[in-house]
This record gives structure tokens, C-alpha cells and sequence, in this order.
């Protein structure tokens, strides 16, 4: 590997070959960047992923169908609940069950509560990784309310396991529409002080302006998904664009880099886009909370469930961008494949090609921009 | 932040920029100076005690409970993971009861999915609000639920209530009775790899020693002495491990468990 | 099967009454013995003094030996005196960080967590004291002296109260300037021999943030000395006064924005955040601490901290009116001294006054210090050069020259400094108090949030 | 457009190169000759009314009883919102498939994983190599007939499995304490103070 680098690069003998990871603060995981630097200055970052690999695609095709979706809580244990989202999708594509009106909703509000809850680390880390250590906690308290919800609503905090092929695991429990309401005050207003405290931040604001831009069309060409797609000014979310679940039914906007305080497709936008989906995502909450229909939350499904030999394919618009699940049946009750491609796994393509004439504080920068979480690049 | 083209206008921008994001950063985190924090004292100073105030559904350790337990397997067949073992025998006197010998769980290894406790007829595989379960020996957090063997639950025809003890006290009961710093049980030496050999796959050196390497012969004395020591019935003997256990344990436990972490 | 255990009582546990008397005897009390052995032993070591005891007792002939001891002495109590500072801060700071953060902050070790300092400072010393293979090993091991000496031989002229200084020396706040650049030998020394590449980054980083901050820095300190007329720390504090206008941060606009100024290139220099690029944990590991365990790791971070204490000395000194008591004149309390070899009480009670008023002003910015590491982030390198040689630079020159035309217009018209004092001391404190509104109005402004200071 | 429409451009474009569309079970897909592929990535990117731009997801699967390695590939347009899926069947013995990174740059990471999992070459990639197993993996794992090695470098991936552990202890202690009468129900201890002896007892 080091060698590799240091052929591609055309080494002058100034650089310094700098592991910046595995074991690092700021790679949000385990992952390795071999950096060439020239003093503060990158040559170039060449990611080396692959130290949580815990080969989720083959335990799929040993798992039954509904074994499996636990597993998916580990492939983004931050967003947890689109990964069983997309999956449960994907197996109800297979065998064909429509899933009731209610439980759309139930996933729709559970994982909007969940993409709260995944940017609030990921705007909060980025602030850590700035130098602001005071954010990352005040996100983390937030987070935490987030958290207790959830618990509430399914039992665990992180790898929630609340979905299920054909609706979800439980209903809302009493009183937790007030609860959830309660806290959504509490946030929006805390969102402002979040921007005062952070986003606005003259010395925040210099650090993320014109670093790493990545244009429209690169963020395209790499396939960049999710957020970092749209800081980069590209108008596009699934959940509008190929909707699914309950999300035709409610209105919300997709917020889009602008440029606001440098460059479209800045580090500073792909942050700040998170931050307006979060308010968002508290409005479709509001929402669906409000225009929640009655009835089951889990369609009939066979115990065992037996696909015929086909193939499905679904997306989601994760917290970390599209999420796309590809089941594979052969007609037996294990899957043949199961294959998740993931928002990280794709941002981690670009790292490569941006990292040259950065600073080693904006490789850092930029990894916490793109929202990379090592698990999900690895699986 | 207006953006100028004017150097100089840009200038002052930065300055006054600067000033108000202090004037704004630094009244926020003073403000955090007399605001109530958010943090508890855990374990021992929280108002209530952690679990009393975890929502019902949360998924702390299984518990079991034998009395309603119809030995239908369910749970072990929804483990993605395998973590939970059932043994079913007949019962010598009464062909007609089975009996559950083994209904082990590895609580080390659960992943607290709550798929086991969807598909339990009546309610005897649940999670708990317990989550406090440290153990010295990784071994030690396999729980035990057929220790004493019972023999199954018939569910009455019709019946749609199953009663059951208070959440919890099982599992708490089986946490409380052995202190954390507990040695482990002694498994049994591997078994020679003659009875292996039909796997497939070749063995590396590195899984052989992975498995404790126990002398042979003293675990076999120890077992004679506690098979002597103890009495038939299934109370077990409490006298034989806690002779055992400071002579055996360090010899043949610490090598294993640098292998395990 | 056991069935329905009773459930056991629970009662959350609170801290025993003698641990609370136990930490407040020793939070008060450690530093109010440090500071009594200050005031006692500062005068009464001088020179002159232990040359009059001297003479009184006939053993002209042991002027060398008593000399020495009594710069022991001193040398002993100052260095003491940082690393205590040094320490409790480091209480304090990870206290407020707590609270700033929705956290309680240290809470086991004592009551309120107090004790956490002296655990720390066992553990570190118990701690093995690693040098890696492939350092310098004996570059490696100086590194952490040279930042100790660089801190501790400050202490020599920071003053604690109007007679309360080991030496005031005439150049002092030269030898100030001069003696802390032995820090970032120090820091640069610990880059280059750890051999590692985080700590390489880290200690190069240092050297130039430290040498360029300097200049800010030094012609910051030019303005008080331009209207004091002198370098003596002592000299600058008696061109004050004990109220607000007559300090020299209100006296002079140009010394307004000096006081920013020199506050923030020294912020640089302790490595503070938002300048704390050398040891930037988010990219650069530790930086230049990255190889340290230990003692020498322990004597890193007691500069580190104690530093802030010097930086707020010198702040205080230099623009804040110092030790002035408001009312009372310096030249006053000189007068009581009496001629006696030891000086009169209300000499000592007036020192005592005086002592209080310098420790509070200086903890008052120490708490700015720390208050601004948990409220900003971390600027880049080049940001950082830029900050310094773009906008601290000319500033401080501006203001440097403002000063120069400032001082001949005093000397025509005397009443510009007063009036100038008291329209900004009223300015400053306008501000101070519409801080504290935003401070109520952020409160206010999240729901669910409120003035509530139970569980301190 | 739909998928049938885009099948039938690419159709009249490359004739033959392109299969029939799978009979619609759930998602269809066409398969492509694996000579043509980069031809048909590039009209399929580059023809008006088409435009697919993003790749978005490319992967392997394996039959084995086939003897075939298919390349999935997953296109979609963000302008027209239409995609199609297409595949590239390869032999399992020597998979060589042309990269479409020239086309897609997304397709480089793709491929890579594809490469690490699957073993296909994609001939023309500019940076081929493992990319979440180590350089020194042996074997691709998600082909169907891939072997564990158990372990890596001498680092185990198995843990003693104590429920396995538990059940020999017990049939151990079986066969040397034959159950001596039927357990009456009542004799359960039931004191919950007395510790349930650890399983090392009862051996």
C-alpha cells in the first residue's frame, strides 16, 4: 500500500507519508487515509477501508428472510432504521405484500426521527472535528431525546430492529405522540441556537467555506447520494423524487447547497444542508403524526416467508443518502444475495480525487462533510 | 455576511463577523451555566434506579420463564444469531411430559433483536429491563433457564392469558447470585480432532489453540472429586466449585481468556 | 425457580458530610495558605530586608548563604504555586466544560469532583515514563524542562500584590516576553525527538505560531509601557489606579483594542483554542504530546495550564490596574510601612487587600480563558497566520501609534484621559450588561428550558 | 421512458449485443454481451432522451450451476427518472469484464468491491485492487463455493461456542449421574438466595 502510493504519486522525496487513521479521532471509524503531505498541504489521500468489514452480505444469504433484519441495524448502526427500511422494502417487493397505511406511517415518522438523530451526530462530530467541542454534546443531548422516543417506540436506541417485512414491530405507544410533539418544540427552537452557537460561527463558517468543492457534475459522475448530492446543488431526494412509503403524502422541501457562504458544493453546504433537513424532517414528524391513519401496523405475512426466484431492487433515502437494497431469490427461504450499497460507500470514491492541494485540517474537514461512518462503508 | 468585492469592506466584514459570533458563542455556552445539565450520577445517585426508568418495551436480557414455557422452539428457530439451545427429553417416568434439559442462553452473544420474543406462544421469552450484567468470565453470561430441568407448559385449549411472573425478577435473581468477578465454568477439553475431522474446511493451527488447552488429566480428577463431593440430586453441590475454583481456575482459565479477548 | 424476589429499596447514594467538609477545607484552604505564605514571605525575603535582619544580627557574613536560601524558598513557593493553579484549573475547566455542555463534569473523586486533580496528578506520576525506540532520547526527555523552566521562571516578576513580587525587575515585562519563548523550544524540541510525524507536524506548527504571535504580542505590550513610562511590572501597575477609568484598558481607545489584541496573541502562545493547532486532537492526534506518558506528559500540561494563569497576570498588570485598590492610593500604603525591619501591620493588611483584588481580576480572566476553549472552534494554519500578520499586526501598530499622538494630547490636556476613561468604562459596562440580557434571552428562547441552577 | 423503451433503443442501437428483457417477475433486467458493455454504458449515458448519469449500483452475482458470474448493473437517470438494470454474465472460471469507470467514475469503487468480493476482473480499471479485504485475502467470498480459512494470520475468528461447551458438560454429567428417580415437580429449589450453582458443579 505504501509503496502503491508512493509510485502514483510521482514523489519528489518532500512529501511525508502520513497514516492518518485507522485508529484517529476524526475518521469516524475505523478507516485509513494514507496521506502524502507536503508540510500542511496534501498531495493526495488515498482512503484504505475495510477494518469493520463484518461481511453482512454473506450472513444475508445464510439468514432466512426475517433474520436478517437485525443485521441491517449494523450496516449503519447511526441510521439504523432506513437500513431495515430498505431491506423490508425489498423483501415486500419479493413476495409481493402490500404494507398497511398505518405502518407506512410508522416508518416514515420513525425514520424521520432517526435522520434527526443521525445528523445531529454528524453536524455534531463535525463541529468536533472543527475544534468545537460544545456542539457535538449540545447535538448529543438532542440526540439522546431523540433516543429515548425511539426507545420508547421499539425498545433499543441504536439498532432499532423495528421494521419487519410487511409493516413494523409495534404500534405507537400510549402517549407518545404528545412526547414526540413535546420534543419537536423543544427542537426547532433549539436548532436556532444551534446555528447561532455553530453554523454562523465566523471562525466555523472560514474553515468550511471553499474547501473541498465538489461541482454538480462530479458529485453526479461519483455518484455521491443523499446530502452531500444535494450540497452540491443538485435538486434531488428520493423520498420526493421516487417516492415510496407515506412520503407522497406529506409536504416538505429539500433543502440544496447555494452557496451561501463560499462556493456550491463547499464543505460548508453539504453541513448546512443537513442542518435544514433537519428541520425538515421535524416538519414531516409534525405531519405524519397528525395525519396518521388507523388500522394494522403489520400486514399478513407468511411465518415462513419463501419468495419465488426473482430479484428486487429498492431505495431509500437514508440519512447518508440513497440506500439501495438488492435481494436476489432463488425460491428457497434464504436469500440467494443480498446486497446493500450504501450513501458512505459511495462518498468514499471521491475522497481520492478531491484530497490534492487540501490541507491536512481540511482532510478532516471533508471526511466529516461527506458523513462517512466506517461500518457503512464496510458492512 | 454580505459578500463584497471590496477588500476593505471585506475586512471589516471579517472583523465584525468575528465579534458577533463571540458576542452570540459566548453568551450560548454561559447561558449552559444556568441551565439545569442533562447528565445523571449513574449508577448510584439517579433519582429512580436506571432500569425503573427505561420504557417497557426495552430489550434488556431474555428471561424465561419455565412455568409457562411450552417447549415449542420457537425462539430458537428466530434467532438469527443462535444464541438460544433448547433440549427437549421424555420424561423416563411419564413418557407423555417432555421435559426441557437445556434451554441455555448466550446472553454474550444476543443481539437484543426481539425476534425470539415475537413468535413465543405464551409470553415465557421476554425482554427485560435489566441490562446490568458484567461478568469477569465472558463464560459466565450464559444463562441457564432449564437449571433445574421442568418439564413443558400445556397450553389449555382456548387460553389467551398466561400468567407470569413480575418481569425481570428471573433474570435478576440469576445476575444477583453470582458475584461479577465469578470464575467461569471449566468446559471439557476439545475433543480430539479425530471426531473433526469429517469438516471440510482445513484447520489452522490458530483454531486449535483457541479452545483452552487443558491438561487432560486434571479436569478429570476434579470431576471425579466433585462427582464425589457432590450430591446426585440436581441442587447441585456448592461446596465442590468454590474448592475448585481458586486451583483450577487461574491454571487453565487465564490462558483461554487471553485467547477469547 | 425463584419467583418475585422483593424488591430492594433504592436510595440514591449522596456525598458523605465529611468528604464536603473534607473539600471545601482543601479548596479553600490550599489556596489561602499559598497565598498567605505569598505575603508573608515575598517582602520579607527582599534583599534589603534580609540584609537589615542580617545586620540586626551581626552575621553580615552569611549574606551569600541567606540569599540563596531565601531564593529557595521563593523558587519553591512559586513553583508550587503554578503547578497548584496548574492543577485546580484543570478542576475547574473540565467543571465549566461540563456545564457548558448539559454535563456535570467531574463528580466522584471528592465532593463536586475537586479531588480529580490530585488523582490525576498521582496517576500521572505512577504512570511509566515511556520514550519511544526511535526518538532522541535525550532531546526527548529535556523537552518537558525546558517548557517547565520557560513557565516557572515567569513567576519570578508576575506580581501578586503592591509589595508581592520575588523581584521587580526594571525590565520586567521584557523579561516576560523573553522567557516564555523558552517554551516553544521546549515544544519544538519535544516535536522533532518523538520521531513521530503527528508530533513533527505539531511541534512545527508551534514554532510558528508562537514566533509569529510574539509581534501582536509585543507591541501590544508597548502601549502600557508608552503610557506608564516604564517596562517594571510594578511601574505600570502604579500608573494605574483601583477604579475602572483609571486602568489603562479604559484610559486610551487604541489601549482598548491593544487589551483584545494582546489578549489573543497570547491565547496563541498558550496554544489555547481557537490557536490550539499544536495539539489540534481532531487532526493532529496530540500533537507534539503525542509520544509523552507520564511525568514528562504531567509537565506538558502543568505549563499548559498554569499558563493561563500567566497570561492573565499579565493581562491584568498591563491594562487592568493590577493590584490597584480602588481609593487608595499606592504611595499610601507605602507610607505605612514604617521603618522598622519588618514592615507595620496595616502595611501587611493593605498587601492583603491588594493581593485579593489581583487574584480575583486575574481568575476573572482565566474563566475568559477557559470559557472561550469551550465556546469556539479550532482556525487552520494559514487562517491562523492570516489572523496574526493581516489584522493583529497592523492593529496593533495602529493602535501603537495612536497611542504615541494619544499621549501628547494628555500631556496638553490632562482631562481627555478622564473623560475618555469614564465614557468607556460606562461603554464596557452597557455591553456587559446587554450580554447578560442575551444571556436570559437565549435561555428563554428554547423551549423547555429554564433558569434552573439545582444540580450544581 | 420506461424500461421497455429503453430496452428497445438499446435494442435497435446494438442489436444482438443486447438480450431480450427478463420476463417482468419484479424488477427486469437485460443481459449484454460483455464485449459491448462499455459501448452500451456510453450511449446509454450519452443519448438525448436517455441520459442515464448515475450509476447506482454495480455487483456481482454468482451461479455456480451455471458456471456464470453476472455484473449487475444498476443505471438511473436524475433528469428523466427512468433507469434499467443490466447485466453481464462472465465465466466463473476466468471473469474478465471491461470497466465502465471511464464511463461512470461511481463505477470505480463499484468495481473494486466487485473485484474484492466476486473476483471479476474489469479489464481497463485504473486502480484495481482489494478494497475491504486485506491485499493478502485468499479467495473471493461471496462466490457460492468460497471456503472460510478460519482465521487470518493466525488471528481466530471463532469463539467457543458455550452453548455447544454446555451441552457436552451436561451429557457428561449425564452418563455419570443416571437420572436416579423422576423429578418431582415440587422439588425445584426455590429460594432464589441459594446461587444456582455454576455449570462447572454439576460435572
Amino acid at each position: 500500500m505504501e509503496k502503491l502510493i508512493l509510485r502514483r504519486v510521482g514523489n519528489t522525496g518532500e512529501e511525508m507519508l502520513l497514516n492518518f487513521g485507522p485508529q484517529h479521532p476524526s475518521t469516524h471509524g475505523v478507516i485509513n487515509f494514507l496521506v502524502d503531505t507536503d508540510g500542511e498541504v496534501m498531495k493526495r489521500a488515498v482512503p484504505d477501508v475495510g477494518y469493520l468489514h463484518r461481511s453482512l452480505e454473506k450472513i444475508g444469504e445464510i439468514t432466512g428472510y426475517p433474520g436478517f433484519m437485525p443485521y441491517t441495524d449494523r450496516i449503519d448502526y447511526v441510521a439504523a432504521m432506513f437500513a431495515n427500511e430498505g431491506y423490508a422494502i425489498a423483501v415486500e417487493k419479493l413476495i409481493k405484500v402490500e404494507v398497511p397505511p398505518r405502518a407506512q406511517w410508522l416508518r416514515a415518522i420513525s425514520c424521520e426521527l432517526c435522520r434527526i438523530a443521525s445528523h445531529l451526530v454528524s453536524t455534531g462530530t463535525m463541529a468536533t472535528d472543527i475544534g468545537a467541542s460544545t456542539p457535538l454534546v449540545h447535538a448529543l443531548r438532542e440526540r439522546e431525546r431523540v433516543n429515548d422516543l425511539i426507545e420508547a417506540l421499539c425498545g433499543a436506541r441504536l439498532t432499532y430492529n423495528y421494521h419487519r417485512i410487511g409493516g413494523v414491530a409495534f404500534d405507537m405507544p400510549a402517549g407518545w405522540r404528545d412526547k414526540v410533539l413535546a420534543f419537536l418544540d423543544h427542537f426547532d427552537t433549539m436548532l436556532v441556537e444551534f446555528d447561532r452557537l455553530l453554523s454562523f460561527n465566523s471562525i466555523y463558517v472560514k474553515r468550511l467555506a471553499n474547501v473541498a468543492v465538489i461541482t454538480k457534475e462530479q458529485a453526479v459522475d461519483y455518484g455521491l447520494v443523499g446530502p452531500n448530492l444535494r450540497g452540491s446543488g443538485m435538486d434531488w431526494d428520493v423520498r420526493r423524487d421516487v417516492p415510496y412509503g407515506a412520503y407522497p403524502n406529506f409536504k416538505f422541501e429539500v433543502p440544496v447547497g447555494r452557496g451561501s457562504r463560499g462556493t456550491v458544493g463547499d464543505t460548508f453546504d453539504r453541513y448546512y444542508v443537513r442542518v435544514l433537513e433537519m428541520k425538515q424532517s421535524s416538519q414531516i414528524v409534525r405531519q405524519a403524526l397528525d395525519s396518521i391513519p388507523d388500522g394494522e401496523f403489520m400486514a399478513k405475512v407468511p411465518r415462513k416467508i419463501k419468495p419465488e426466484a426473482g430479484e428486487a431492487f429498492s431505495r431509500v433515502e437514508s440519512a447518508r443518502g440513497e440506500m439501495a437494497y438488492y435481494v436476489v431469490s432463488d425460491g428457497t427461504d434464504k436469500a440467494y444475495r443480498v446486497r446493500a450499497r450504501t450513501g458512505s460507500y459511495m462518498a468514499m470514491g471521491i475522497i481520492e480525487d478531491i484530497s490534492p492541494g487540501l490541507m491536512v485540517a481540511d482532510l478532516v474537514a471533508l471526511i466529516a462533510s461527506l458523513d462517512v461512518v466506517a461500518p457503512e462503508i464496510d458492512r | 455576511m454580505p459578500k463584497t468585492a471590496n477588500p476593505a469592506s471585506e475586512y471589516v466584514d471579517n472583523v465584525t463577523d468575528t465579534v458577533q459570533s463571540f458576542w452570540h458563542g459566548l453568551s450560548i455556552t454561559l447561558s449552559y451555566m444556568l441551565r439545569r445539565p442533562i447528565t445523571t450520577q449513574y449508577p448510584d445517585r439517579t433519582e429512580l434506579r436506571v432500569r425503573d426508568t427505561l420504557p417497557p418495551r426495552y430489550r434488556g436480557f431474555l428471561e424465561v420463564d419455565a412455568a409457562i414455557c411450552t417447549g415449542c422452539q420457537a425462539c430458537e428457530r428466530a434467532c438469527p444469531i443462535g444464541c438460544i439451545q433448547i433440549t427437549l427429553e421424555k420424561d423416563p417416568a411419564n413418557p407423555k411430559q417432555r421435559v426441557v434439559t437445556q434451554f441455555d442462553i448466550d446472553e454474550a452473544k444476543c443481539m437484543f433483536c426481539g425476534l425470539c420474543v415475537e413468535p413465543c406462544p405464551t409470553g415465557s421469552i421476554q425482554h427485560t429491563r435489566e441490562f446490568e450484567g458484567a461478568q469477569r468470565s465472558v463464560r459466565n453470561l450464559t444463562i441457564r433457564w432449564a437449571e433445574p430441568e421442568f418439564p413443558v407448559y400445556k397450553v389449555a385449549k382456548g387460553a389467551e392469558y398466561f400468567p407470569r411472573v413480575t418481569l425481570g425478577s428471573l433474570v435478576r435473581a440469576k445476575l444477583d447470585a453470582r458475584p461479577w468477578h465469578a470464575p467461569g465454568p471449566e468446559y471439557l477439553p476439545p475433543e480430539p480432532p479425530s471426531a473433526k475431522a469429517a469438516e471440510p474446511a482445513p484447520k489452522p493451527p490458530a483454531k486449535a489453540a483457541a479452545t483452552p488447552t487443558v491438561p487432560a488429566a486434571k479436569p478429570a480428577d476434579v470431576m471425579k472429586a466433585a462427582a464425589e463431593a457432590a450430591p446426585p440430586a440436581e441442587a447441585a453441590a456448592p461446596a465442590a466449585p468454590t474448592v475448585i475454583a481458586p486451583v483450577a481456575a487461574p491454571a487453565a482459565l487465564t490462558p483461554a481468556d487471553g485467547q477469547k479477548a | 425457580m425463584p419467583v418475585n424476589t422483593p424488591p430492594v429499596p433504592y436510595q440514591p447514594k449522596s456525598t458523605p458530610k465529611v468528604i464536603v467538609a473534607v473539600t471545601l477545607a482543601a479548596a479553600v484552604g490550599i489556596p489561602a495558605l499559598l497565598l498567605g505564605l505569598i505575603l508573608l514571605l515575598t517582602p520579607i525575603l527582599q534583599p534589603a530586608t534580609i540584609d537589615a535582619a542580617l545586620a540586626a544580627a551581626g552575621l553580615e557574613g552569611h549574606r551569600t548563604a541567606a540569599y540563596v536560601g531565601a531564593l529557595a524558598v521563593l523558587a519553591l513557593l512559586m513553583v508550587n504555586f503554578g503547578a497548584i493553579f496548574s492543577g485546580v484549573i484543570s478542576w475547574y475547566e473540565r467543571r465549566i466544560a461540563g456545564r457548558m455542555q448539559s454535563r456535570i463534569g467531574p463528580n466522584r473523586a471528592g465532593f463536586a469532583g475537586f479531588f480529580v486533580w490530585i488523582a490525576d496528578a498521582v496517576k500521572l506520576l505512577l504512570k511509566e515514563d515511556l520514550v519511544p525506540a526511535e526518538a532522541d532520547s535525550v532531546l526527548f526527555r529535556a523537552a518537558p524542562y525546558f517548557v517547565l523552566v520557560g513557565f516557572a521562571l515567569t513567576f519570578v516578576v508576575l506580581p501578586f500584590g503592591h509589595s508581592l513580587v520575588v523581584a521587580d525587575l526594571n525590565v520586567g515585562i521584557f523579561y516576560v516576553t523573553s522567557v516564555t519563548a523558552l517554551v516553544v523550544v521546549g515544544i519544538l524540541i519535544s516535536g522533532w525527538s518523538s520521531n513521530s510525524k503527528w508530533a513533527l507536524f505539531g511541534g512545527m506548527r508551534s514554532a510558528a505560531q508562537v514566533i509569529s504571535y510574539e509581534i501582536p504580542a509585543g507591541v501590544a505590550i508597548f502601549i502600557p509601557v508608552a503610557m506608564a513610562g516604564t517596562l517594571s511590572m510594578q511601574g505600570i501597575i502604579r500608573a494605574q489606579g483601583g477604579l475602572p477609568w483609571e486602568w489603562f484598558v479604559f484610559r486610551n481607545p487604541a489601549a482598548f483594542i491593544a487589551f483584545f489584541i494582546l489578549f489573543t496573541s497570547q491565547l496563541a502562545e498558550a496554544n489555547r483554542t481557537p490557536f490550539d493547532l499544536p495539539e489540534a486532537e481532531s487532526e493532529l492526534v496530540a500533537g507534539y504530546l503525542s509520544e509523552y506518558s507520564g511525568f514528562r506528559f504531567a509537565l506538558f500540561f502543568l505549563a499548559e495550564w498554569g499558563n493561563i494563569w500567566v497570561l492573565s497576570a499579565v493581562a491584568t498588570t498591563l491594562f487592568l490596574g493590577g493590584w490597584q485598590i480602588p481609593f487608595v492610593s499606592a504611595e499610601y500604603v507605602d507610607g505605612l510601612r514604617g521603618s522598622g525591619i519588618l514592615p507595620a501591620a496595616a502595611w501587611w493588611g493593605w498587601n492583603a487587600v491588594s493581593m485579593v483584588v489581583f487574584v480575583l481580576k486575574a481568575i476573572v480572566l482565566s474563566n475568559v480563558v477557559v470559557w472561550l476553549r469551550w465556546t469556539l472552534p479550532r482556525i487552520r494554519v494559514d487562517q491562523m497566520m492570516a489572523l496574526c500578520w493581516k489584522y493583529l499586526v497592523p492593529g496593533a501598530f495602529a493602535c501603537f501609534v495612536f497611542t504615541l499622538f494619544w499621549e501628547l494630547a494628555v500631556g496638553v490636556a490632562p482631562g481627555v484621559e478622564v473623560v475618555t476613561g469614564v465614557g468607556l468604562t460606562v461603554f464596557a459596562t452597557v455591553l456587559a450588561l446587554l450580554f447578560f440580557r442575551r444571556v436570559r434571552l437565549n435561555i428563554q428562547a428554547v423551549q423547555g428550558d429554564k433558569f434552573d441552577l439545582s444540580n450544581w | 421512458m420506461t424500461v421497455n423503451e429503453i430496452h428497445e433503443k438499446l435494442k435497435a442501437e446494438f442489436g444482438d449485443a443486447v438480450g431480450p428483457l427478463s420476463e417482468p417477475k419484479i424488477d427486469p433486467f437485460a443481459v449484454v454481451k460483455a464485449d459491448r458493455i462499455v459501448d452500451v454504458a456510453r450511449f446509454l449515458k450519452a443519448a438525448p432522451g436517455l441520459e442515464l448519469d448515475h450509476c447506482n449500483d454495480l455487483t456481482g452475482l454468482d451461479w455456480p450451476k451455471r458456471n456464470v458470474i453476472e455484473v449487475v448493473y444498476h443505471l438511473f437517470s436524475y433528469g428523466h427518472r427512468h433507469g434499467i438494470v443490466l447485466k453481464v454474465e462472465a465465466d466463473r472460471a476466468n471473469p474478465v469484464v471491461p470497466s465502465v469507470t471511464g464511463v461512470w467514475k461511481a463505477a470505480n469503487w463499484l468495481e473494486r468491491e466487485c473485484y474484492d468480493m466476486f473476483g471479476v476482473v474489469f479489464a481497463g480499471h485504473p486502480d484495481l485492487r482489494r478494497v475491504l479485504l486485506p491485499d493478502d485475502w485468499q479467495g473471493f467470498p461471496l462466490r457460492k463455493d468460497y471456503q472460510e480459512h478460519g482465521g487470518y494470520h493466525g488471528i481466530t475468528n471463532e469463539r467457543e461456542n458455550p452453548l455447544v461447551e454446555l451441552r457436552r458438560l451436561d451429557e457428561k454429567h449425564r452418563a455419570e449421574n443416571p437420572r436416579p428417580a423422576p423429578p418431582p415437580a415440587a422439588a425445584a429449589p426455590p429460594a432464589p438466595s441459594t446461587p444456582p450453582a455454576p455449570p462447572a458443579a454439576k460435572a
